[in-house]
């Protein structure tokens, strides 16, 4: 019955291992839900690619119009220094996705690895165990400032922590999702066909570890968001005047009482995005999810 | 249980021997010292030299190190560069507010977690199902410190007097305690209770998919029963992993939420250490928050077996 | 036989949502039996055919998708189909009780077996005081040892057998007078299956509960079943008293299942006789006959029309074939010529002495090692195209000893020469030696096919390890696909696309790449199909005839043990309790649990009593 | 709320230096925190960051709160005329060469130990500050003490290698007198001893400092309230959350957030006559910065009104100067040589070939400091540089400065205002002879040792003529003078803050 139920890999023009995949992952996008994530995030990010265009004055266009109201010309009203908040905002957006985006495919690479290291030794498997618990049990906070203090404020500093901090969210799901790989019995077949590690590593458990990993991907890259957002919003992250949601939301709230609107608007960008994330995330792990199904 | 424990116990001393070593070496590590902060901004660079040797912060790092653990061996935490008090005060002195926000916050997890996990996890009308999956979701991907922020906007316009942040003693001043603690307990454990109930979902929707529920079918069990007496509890097993966890994550969230919220807890304490160079305040905090989230996840495990009879049965 | 029927089905019909928006297809259809009291009433069929959906049917309990489109369910002349969910719960466990295959799975591992007997009771209005004294009682009826101490354990604490005993304890717990057992004993070793079986035919003989046994197992209705229904691609495709059905069948589908059987007391060595081709998908039936596209009698009308119902003859032995009786020439047509048996060579090809397997804890840093021998002393030797058949229960410690053999499970200690080379140190080089010379086929054929891999690809993979060049390859994996019986252009799909015994057929055709001698088969065939199963001991037969290779045969079946092996190792808690020729164990078993294991084949009865007395 | 942003920039929207009798005008109270007449009062006051018992005897901000609650000094300074007062000195007289100062001290205080005061605590205490590990920003002028003797038991000698008729009551300003024999005690807060109105009770570290009434005060006036609880409150968010709940009765803002407490009649804003300099500094043998002219150019580049209204809220003042523009001899060329003139700023960077420079402007990571970055690097882009922010940790940036090796271009921020000009060259680190921008010092020192050793006319002549050579040089911009502005409860009456900024609390009372 599963079999028919299935809609994974079909055969078709490109044969390749990546390609059928790659596949997997768009037909999520068709679903209503990915589509939707989707639709949110490229609003988003068009908006703050298209902000040079959009608002030739750029970002930091100061003015003596301090904490002017809604109005047409600045729909969320100005900041402190009289620039437009609405403006600055879809630019932090960018800036503070481009920071996840740098960041977390790093340590996704390096969770990856380390989660799947347990093919090269059982031991260093177990030694990467260990330092998965040092990460997470590591007080997020004081990791942020101590590598802040290193290597000083700035995006640098941001995509440290950010990537050390995804580590062991990609690698405890590579080493379960490799434990669990490595037991089945196709990996098992291929041993006995006295196929190399590497290849089995390659062709074998990597491929069918990767769909929770993706899935996670979008679950991480909105947590580095957050992550930005909680450094900069104590100060230590991207500095003013370039804005990133962290360091907005951190000016907005000091004005809070006087201008609602500038707190608000990265607020409610960080839900928008939080929002797409997971609906991205959701379709993928159902489109992923029925391929799981036509394993068994 | 004592077996597992003694299985356990080499590799948590291992953990704790690295994390030591980490949380010794990188505050050393940052450019400033503790001498600079204690001679203040107008301070000359002859005063922070003399403040330096006065410290006795010359001595090699290996020799600091050892006196360190050894100290850690015997109970003594060390004393704080900055303060000079005793670290073990400086944190006494924080322990009862942390405890209050995670002891709080852990209930609500619970409770709300709970009561959304349930709802989501049992057939519901499919307007409602929907609402109750967006919720979760969003909560799920919105951190404490965003909610947080979320709950000031919105109080700060709905009860313009309602205490926001400060804290008081819950024991010694109970209601106004409370009204304090509540935001930020409610903005710490909303996430974590979204990830609870999302996990409650999964598991009552896997756990009714299992054949012991049709067999309570076949028995004639009626919907109700089978929900409370056959889903709930075998889907609360892993549910318990999970809520340890968390709360680990909660003492971890509640750094930022100290911040916004102005309570004094350990995760301040923390935080004004390392900004201030006192290492050896900063090095403790470090070693004990691997320690406890390594316990919690060790605590977890036994729960676990306490809650499943074949494997309390098993490792007898 | 005038008594009034328990439960009657009259034109049954469920349907599922197809592909098109609104519309919904029929996966059962047309299908009418009635069980009467005391006696059980045996549905078989393979995989996918709906007798379980059957069955679920008559309680409500199947899937939310699946409706009753049309047709009666009258139980005690009550239409349960149109009966509210209220009602339903009411009569479900009360009325009508239900039996489960996996009697692991279907207990709540977190609650004694006492307070899930209680509940059946309890729920129907016992008081929790009375319910636990039935409780006892029931326990002891089903025949469980210390019922007061056994009721306050838990699931795993109970064996399999065990566990079926509770379940059927609860669904006896209301004195239901009718039982719902679906595949009762699949999950059960046949030793314990017996008991099983036994336990049924005492009930019904006892208490006169009426039995509706839904099972794939033609032996098992053989040992007990009074009437039979057999059911093809959502549809009865014969139904009639076991004798009949058994003796002469009428149906196409019937006969050829019958023989393609293997049986205790058949003939050795053959061809087994086999269906072609596979089960139908129930979502795509063909328009005539369900049966036709692998039916050896099928007719042109047999493809443009569903037959009726055949009424005609005797009343109670139904049919729904064009033809009145199978033509049995052409049903044994099917197996080929036996094949000549290639001669058994002189050497050695595998040979293990004193082996032991550790599968326990190991010493650690801080806890001492709990050793457990799964493997605990074994010597075996296998010649040069010998098979050698392994049999025994789960958990004997067959699987491990297998898996060790080609370096799965480490080894403690013993020695394993393969075509005389010591390779007990599984060293990398030894490791080499072995995976090009003895090979490993799995249980489940498609657990062991990578699923994002087309055939080619991994076919190609396994290529590059043996000992083809490289520009070859594309021609020899062509005619590996031809060997086993698949077509060249079935390599550019994924595993998911192929049926049970085709993902086998790619198994043995993967292990082929390397050109092995020995072929290690760890129980390739229970997983399949009865119809499937007798291609692929066809198939391992043709390997081993045609290229010389030989077989480690596992299996729990003693019947497909026999019929492919010329000697056969019994093996029971890690250890060999008996090995001999073929013929030997089966006419003069010399050891008690090989007596037990003999003994305990369902429908084997008589042939075992038989090769007794001679 | 938004036409409290386009005031004028000098307006002062506070009620300076003692609060009196405000209480009456009180027409609500806050909610919840009625003091019954019979229950012991307790002053609840809210600050940033955490007191620091150890730098007692320096200027340090968190300490404005307690210390002198619970020390008293010689002499204090009177916060609108800037003359000595006396404290724990009755009287005093000064030789002619301003060069020897004799106290006579006052006879019956004790400190919080029961011990009397005595003039040997004063030599104590001075010695301290001289001492070499002192981190009190006046070491560099005791250290020109040349005898601290006791004459008599209620009386001290001080004499001097150089004049210090001017500064010695800086120096008295900041020297608290401490207790010797529970002197260790200060190192980690255990046991702080003084002579003043409040006795340290406990410290919880980074949380809670509490103060009890000292009933064996020596005024005749007893302190009024009986117990004070300092809570430390480090983010400004939260810090501004708390103001706004109510609960504190006495804190301290930034000018930000001051505004929506304006309209609040439970509370009043007040400012201390001392408040922060926020200068921006150039290393004058770094390029571009190694020329004057750019070194002006940047002085007519900054929008120091803007700066004023924007970050600061109005709340303070333009400023040229590194001290209080109520010095003798202060003129308005002086206070504002450099006024917003961003095209002459351009030519004039264009003139010296700078134009498009890069340059790092280094500053420690204090938001304040941070907003009027954002303001600055937007002026020096429009005049044609190329700026970039460094923002550094606060303990970093101190220990760069205190190494003079801030690069280029720095933004600082200092307290001590209300001291002497003549004081304040010398401890500023912006101006202080140890400074980051590497002012070559031949000239530079001799002015100010003319300042430092010259009284009356002679002293109004050399300050101008340090002003002029510091403003010509333009090393140091001064951007603004912005006073610590407090919020007080309209309960709170007669606390006051003193010339330096520190609260004063003994004639204090809070009412029901």
């Amino acid at each position: 019955m599963t079999d028919t139920a299935f809609s994974g890999p079909r055969a078709s023009k490109s044969r390749g291992l990546v390609a059928s995949m790659l596949r997997t992952y768009a037909s999520a996008f068709r679903r209503p839900r990915g589509m939707l994530g989707l639709a949110i995030l490229s609003v988003i990010v068009l908006a703050g690619l298209a902000s040079p265009w959009l608002w030739p004055g750029g970002v930091d266009q100061q003015s003596r119009d301090s904490l002017l109201g809604m109005s047409l010309a600045h729909p969320f009203g100005t900041d402190q220094l009289g620039r437009d908040i609405f403006m600055r905002t879809i630019y932090a957006a960018k800036i503070s996705l481009g920071i996840s985006v740098v960041a977390v495919p790093i340590g996704m690479v390096l969770g990856t690895l380390m989660g799947l290291s347990g093919m090269i030794s059982p031991r260093l498997g177990t030694i990467c165990v260990s330092l998965f618990d040092l990460l997470l049990g590591f007080p997020g906070l004081i990791l942020a400032i101590l590598i802040v203090l290193m290597v000083g404020t700035g995006w640098l500093s941001l995509v440290l922590t950010i990537s050390l901090l995804s580590i062991p969210q990609f690698g405890r799901l590579a080493r379960g999702a490799f434990l669990s790989e490595q037991a089945r019995e196709y990996v098992q077949a291929a041993t006995l066909l006295n196929i190399s590690k590497t290849k089995i590593m390659l062709r074998h458990i990597l491929p069918n570890t990767l769909d929770p990993l993706v899935v996670q991907l979008g679950l991480v890259l909105i947590n580095g968001v957050f992550i930005e957002a909680a450094i900069s919003l104590v100060g230590l992250g991207i500095q003013p005047p370039t804005p990133s949601l962290g360091t907005l939301l951190n000016s907005g709230i000091r004005y809070i009482y006087q201008q609602p609107l500038y707190a608000a608007g990265p607020t409610v960008l960080l839900l928008l995005l939080a929002l797409s994330f997971n609906l991205m995330a959701d379709a993928l792990n159902a489109a992923t999810g029925r391929d799981a199904q036509g394993d068994r | 249980m004592i077996r597992f424990l003694i299985n356990r116990l080499p590799s948590f001393v291992l953990l704790l021997v690295v994390t030591s070593v980490i949380a010794f070496a990188l505050p050393r590590m940052v450019p400033g010292d503790p001498a600079a902060a204690l001679a203040g901004s107008d301070a000359t660079a002859e005063q922070i030299e003399a403040i330096r040797q006065q410290l006795d912060l010359g001595r090699p790092f290996v020799v600091q190190y050892f006196d360190w653990l050894g100290g850690l061996v015997q109970g003594d935490l060390g004393t704080s560069i900055l303060s000079g008090r005793p670290v073990a005060e400086l944190i006494g002195d924080r322990v009862e507010s942390s405890l209050e926000l995670t002891l709080v916050a852990a209930t609500l997890m619970i409770v709300i977690g709970g009561v959304l996990g349930v709802l989501a996890g049992t057939k519901q009308k499919n307007w409602i199902a929907g609402l109750l999956d967006g919720i979760i979701g969003l909560l799920v991907a919105t951190p404490p410190h965003v909610t947080g922020l979320v709950m000031i906007l919105i109080m700060t316009l709905v009860l313009p007097y309602w205490p926001i942040s400060g804290e008081a003693s819950l024991i010694s001043d109970p209601g106004y305690g409370f009204q304090l603690i509540l935001l930020p307990a409610l903005a710490l454990s909303l996430p974590q209770a979204a990830a609870v109930a999302r996990l409650i979902q999964s598991n009552m929707r896997t756990v009714a998919q299992m054949d012991f529920v049709e067999l309570a079918r076949a028995k004639g069990v009626p919907p109700r029963r089978i929900i409370t007496h056959h889903i709930l509890r075998n889907s609360l097993g892993n549910a318990l992993i999970v809520i340890a966890l968390r709360v680990g994550e909660l003492l971890s969230g509640a750094v930022v939420i100290e911040a916004i919220f102005a309570r004094n807890g350990l995760g301040q304490l923390a935080v004004a250490a390392t900004q201030s160079r006192d290492y050896m305040v900063v090095q403790v905090i470090i070693v004990g928050a691997v320690a406890i989230a390594a316990l919690v996840n060790m605590l977890s495990e036994i729960g676990l077996a306490i809650l499943d009879p074949r494997i309390r049965l098993d490792t007898k | 036989m005038t008594v009034a029927p328990l439960l009657e089905l009259r034109d049954l019909g469920v349907s599922i949502p197809s592909g098109r928006k609104n519309a919904r297809a029929d996966i059962i259809e047309d299908v009418s039996f009635e069980v009467a009291p005391g006696r059980i009433v045996g549905l078989i069929g393979e995989s996918g055919s709906g007798k379980s959906m059957t069955a679920k049917s008559i309680i409500r309990m199947q899937p939310e998708a699946c409706q009753i489109s049309a047709g009666q369910i009258l139980f005690r002349g009550k239409d349960l189909a149109k009966a509210s969910q209220d009602e339903m719960q009411h009569l479900r466990g009360a009325e009508i009780a239900m039996v489960f295959q996996d009697p692991l799975a279907v207990l709540n591992p977190m609650k004694t077996i006492g307070w899930q007997i209680d509940e059946a009771l309890i729920v129907h209005g016992t008081s929790r005081k009375a319910a636990r004294e039935k409780t006892l009682k029931l326990l002891e009826l089903v025949g469980i040892p210390d019922p007061k101490e056994r009721a306050e354990s838990y699931p795993h604490q109970f064996s399999g057998g065990m566990r079926q005993r509770v379940v059927i304890a609860i669904a006896l717990a209301n004195n239901a007078p009718l039982l719902l057992a679906d595949e009762p004993t699949t999950a059960l070793d046949v030793t314990i299956q017996k008991q099983i079986l036994d336990l049924l035919v005492d009930l019904r003989d006892r208490l006169g509960v009426a039995i509706l046994l839904i099972t794939h197992d033609i032996g098992v209705v053989e040992e007990v079943c009074d009437d039979v229904v057999v059911m093809y691609g959502g549809m009865i495709v014969e139904s009639g008293t076991a004798a009949q059905v058994l003796a002469a069948p009428r149906h196409p589908y019937t006969a050829a299942l019958l023989q393609s059987m293997p049986r205790p007391q058949g003939e050795r060595g053959a061809r087994m006789p086999s269906i072609k081709g596979g089960p139908p998908d129930a979502r795509s039936l063909p328009q005539g006959c369900r049966f036709e596209p692998r039916c050896p009698m099928a007719a042109e009308t047999c493809r443009q029309l569903p037959p009726m119902r055949a009424a005609e003859g005797n009343a109670l032995h139904l049919s729904r074939c064009w033809f009145e009786t199978p033509d049995m020439t052409k049903m044994t047509a099917v197996a080929a010529q036996p094949r000549p048996r290639r001669a058994i060579g002189k050497d050695t090809i595998l040979e293990v002495r004193d082996l032991k397997v550790n599968l326990g804890q190991r010493r650690g840093l801080l806890r001492p090692a709990r050793p457990f021998y799964a493997v605990n002393g074994v010597s075996l030797e296998i010649g040069e195209g010998e098979t050698l058949g392994l049999v025994g229960e789960s958990g004997c410690g067959k699987s491990s000893l297998s898996r060790a053999l080609v370096g799965l499970n480490p080894i403690e200690s013993g020695t394993i020469r393969l075509a005389g080379r010591d390779v007990s140190d599984m060293s990398s080089g030894n490791l080499k030696f072995l995976r090009h010379t003895a090979q490993y086929i799995f249980q489940d054929p498609y657990a062991s096919l990578n699923p994002r891999l087309t055939i080619r690809q991994t076919m190609q993979e396994a290529m590059a390890q043996g000992p083809t060049a490289s520009e070859r390859h594309d021609g020899r994996i062509n005619e590996l696909m031809e060997l086993v019986g698949l077509s060249v252009r079935h390599l550019d799909r994924y595993p998911h696309e192929f049926s049970g015994g085709q993902r086998q057929r790619i198994g043995i055709a993967r292990t082929l790449t390397v050109e092995p001698r020995l072929l290690i088969c760890d129980e390739p065939v229970s997983a399949l199909d009865i119809s499937v199963q007798a291609q692929i001991i066809n198939l391992l037969a043709d390997m081993r005839d045609e290229l010389g290779i030989s077989l480690l045969f596992i299996a729990h079946d003693l019947a497909v043990v026999r019929h492919l092996s010329d000697r056969i190792a019994v093996m029971r808690q890690g250890k060999i309790v008996e090995q001999g020729q073929t013929d030997q164990i089966f006419s003069d078993p010399k050891h008690d649990y090989t007596r037990l294991l003999l003994s305990s084949i369902p429908g084997g009865h008589a042939a075992q009593k038989k090769a007794h007395h001679a | 709320m938004t036409d409290t942003n386009h005031t004028g920039p000098n307006r002062r929207r506070f009620i300076q230096g003692t609060l009196t009798a405000v209480g009456a005008l009180s027409l609500t109270g806050l909610a919840g925190e009625a003091v019954a007449a019979d229950k012991p009062t307790l002053l609840k006051i809210a600050q940033a960051s955490d007191v620091q018992p150890r730098a007692a005897l320096a200027g340090r901000g968190p300490n404005a709160t307690w210390r002198h609650q619970v020390f008293d000094t010689l002499t204090t300074l009177d916060a609108e005329t800037g003359e000595p007062m006396p404290v724990l000195a009755t009287s005093w007289t000064i030789s002619d060469d301003s060069k020897t100062v004799v106290f006579t001290l006052r006879d019956g205080v004790t400190f919080h130990t029961g011990r009397a005061f005595t003039a040997e605590d004063v030599i104590y205490t001075l010695n301290l500050i001289a001492d070499e590990g002192s981190i009190s920003q006046m070491a560099s002028i005791a250290r020109k003490f040349t005898q601290v003797e006791a004459t008599g038991p209620l009386e001290v000698t001080i004499t001097s290698t150089d004049p210090i008729g001017k500064s010695i009551f800086d120096v008295a300003q900041l020297a608290v007198i401490v207790d010797q024999e529970t002197i260790s005690g200060l190192e980690d807060g255990s046991k702080v001893v003084g002579t003043g109105p409040f006795t340290w009770e406990e410290w919880k570290v980074g949380a809670m400092l509490r103060l009890a009434k000292n009933p064996n005060y020596w005024a005749e006036t007893k302190p009024a309230i009986d117990a004070i609880e300092i809570s430390i409150i480090t983010d400004r968010t939260a810090h501004a959350n708390a103001a706004r709940s109510g609960t504190q009765f006495v804190f301290e803002v930034t000018p930000s957030e001051a505004v929506p407490f304006e309209h609040d009649r439970r509370v009043t804003l007040m400012n201390s006559p001392a408040g922060l300099i926020f200068p921006v500094g150039m290393n004058v043998t770094i390029a571009p910065m190694d020329n004057k002219a750019v070194r002006q150019a940047v002085g007519y580049a900054i929008d120091r009104d803007r700066i004023l209204d924007q970050v600061f809220n109005g709340f303070g003042s333009t400023s040229d100067l590194w001290w209080s523009e109520t010095e003798a001899g202060m003129t308005d060329d002086l206070i504002h040589r450099y006024s917003y003139d961003p095209d002459r700023a351009r030519q004039m960077i264009k003139d010296a070939g700078a134009e498009g420079a890069e340059i790092e402007i280094s500053l420690p990571a204090i938001p304040m400091v941070q907003a009027v970055f954002e303001v600055l690097q937007y002026n020096l882009r429009e005049v044609g540089l190329v700026p970039t922010g460094r923002v550094l940790n606060v303990t970093e940036f101190d220990g760069l400065q205190a190494n003079q090796d801030l690069g280029a271009m720095f933004q600082q921020i200092h307290g001590l205002q209300g001291f002497s000009a003549a004081t304040l060259v010398d401890v500023l680190a912006a101006v202080r002879d140890q400074n980051p921008s590497n002012i070559p010092l031949e000239r530079y020192r001799a002015l100010k040792d003319k300042l430092q050793s010259s009284t009356g006319e002679a002293y109004t002549v050399a300050l101008k003529e340090l002003a002029e050579y510091m403003l010509d040089e333009a090393f140091s911009h001064v951007m603004v003078h912005a006073p610590s502005v407090s919020v007080v409860s309209t309960k709170l009456t007669g606390a006051r803050f003193n010339a330096v900024g520190y609260l004063e609390l003994v004639d204090a009372k809070l009412e029901g």
